[in-house]
């Protein structure tokens, strides 16, 4: 498991290449990769500030990792998180989760990322042209996790 | 004790960090927030609505009525919104 | 709609960066990598061979694609399918789709991958010790598709 | 018509492609089927279990109830394995 919060922009297939470093095991790759999008809800976005907690977010990363693991067969996950200063287009998070089985990557990837949306210590401020805000929690991405505990 | 503040909170109060001796009455997270309310406007309107905080002692998520020590780290921030 | 059959192998990073093209509109890249595995049940595997109907594999691809987009609302997806001489770790098959939103970019990435499985004529050839075998289809790849009609 | 064999059955037929006058008497798949079977044993075998056999017309999936004209494009192939 690779776990890591930083400021630099990072690469996919470098990331992937890096997981699989010569094993041939692996039948299935599954990544999401998150963006910064131009507009949020009828504004235009144009510049976003990511905050974090140092230390407590590395911990609850590797922790919602974990969890994954000990619910699917993964044969490796890497969790990037991004902080600072992004603009539209930009990366913001990448999950990659290995498995034999197609079915265990999609779903840890998916389970991954519902759970770090709502447990990371992480937080975005938005400059839109109506000034700075900070981005407010959506409910949705609360239901998303429940659907992972029936 | 020492005390953290991110995002909205760390602006509205003004700084991020400080060290706050825990007053001896005061035995949970709940009791913590009332206490700092009374350090003032900043204070009163970051922990205004209490549906908006969030609370990490020790880096670990825990509710309002979570027990205190002189020697935690408690931080204060509003739900999360990465990813 | 990118949707390519071919022999060569492909690049997660450069079919992303194709199909992104300076958008930043997109919130959700999810991407599957189907690889070639070394075992299959407890037979070791040297080497696959994948035919595949020239015209129709494209064409089904395509199909699935196009359900994919009146389903979710994508911003853009990418399909590429090998053929020919493969070894354990080769690259075989890339979906990539593009939402605003996570939950769409998964689902139609699990949902066009479930399909091509059952509709894309392409067929699997092994070379274990126990010699040339064709990869017989797995009824629970039938089940996966059913899923999606409920 | 033209017809088209893959995998399996490309091997067991023992070639991939052939060129075909439809008899008048076949309306559908499964006479076409019927009448390939009576060409050998290669191709009995080839035809053996229909469970395992999957046919498209003019490049588009059907049942063995589909009806065929002389110009159709028909292919045989097992159940499909990619991704």
């Amino acid at each position: 498991m690779k776990v890591r919060v930083q400021s630099q922009d990072f690469d996919i297939t470098a990331e992937i290449n890096d997981l699989r470093s010569g094993r041939t095991d692996i039948g299935a790759i599954v990544t999401f990769t998150g963006l910064v999008r131009d507009f949020h809800g009828d504004h235009i976005v144009r510049k976003m500030t990511l905050e974090h907690f140092p230390g407590m977010a590395e911990k609850q990363l590797r922790e919602i990792c974990q969890t994954a693991e000990g619910r699917w067969p993964l044969q490796g996950i890497t969790v990037i998180h991004r902080h600072g200063p992004l603009k539209p287009g930009d990366q913001i998070v990448l999950v990659i989760a290995l498995s034999a089985h197609r079915e265990a990557a999609f779903e840890a990837a998916e389970f991954i990322m519902d759970w770090l949306k709502t447990d990371a210590p992480f937080w975005k401020k938005e400059e839109t042209e109506q000034g700075a805000e900070w981005v407010a929690a959506k409910e949705s991405d609360s239901q998303k996790c429940k659907k992972w505990q029936e | 004790m020492e005390l953290l503040y991110f995002a909205q909170l760390r602006e509205t109060i003004g700084h991020g960090a400080e060290t706050l001796s825990l007053p001896e009455n005061i035995a949970d997270v709940a009791g913590l927030i009332a206490h700092l309310r009374e350090k003032g406007d900043a204070y009163r309107a970051a922990f205004d609505d209490k549906a908006l905080i969030r609370v990490a002692v020790n880096q670990t998520h825990v509710s309002f009525d979570h027990p205190l020590t002189d020697r935690d780290e408690v931080a204060f921030f509003p739900p999360m919104t990465g990813g």
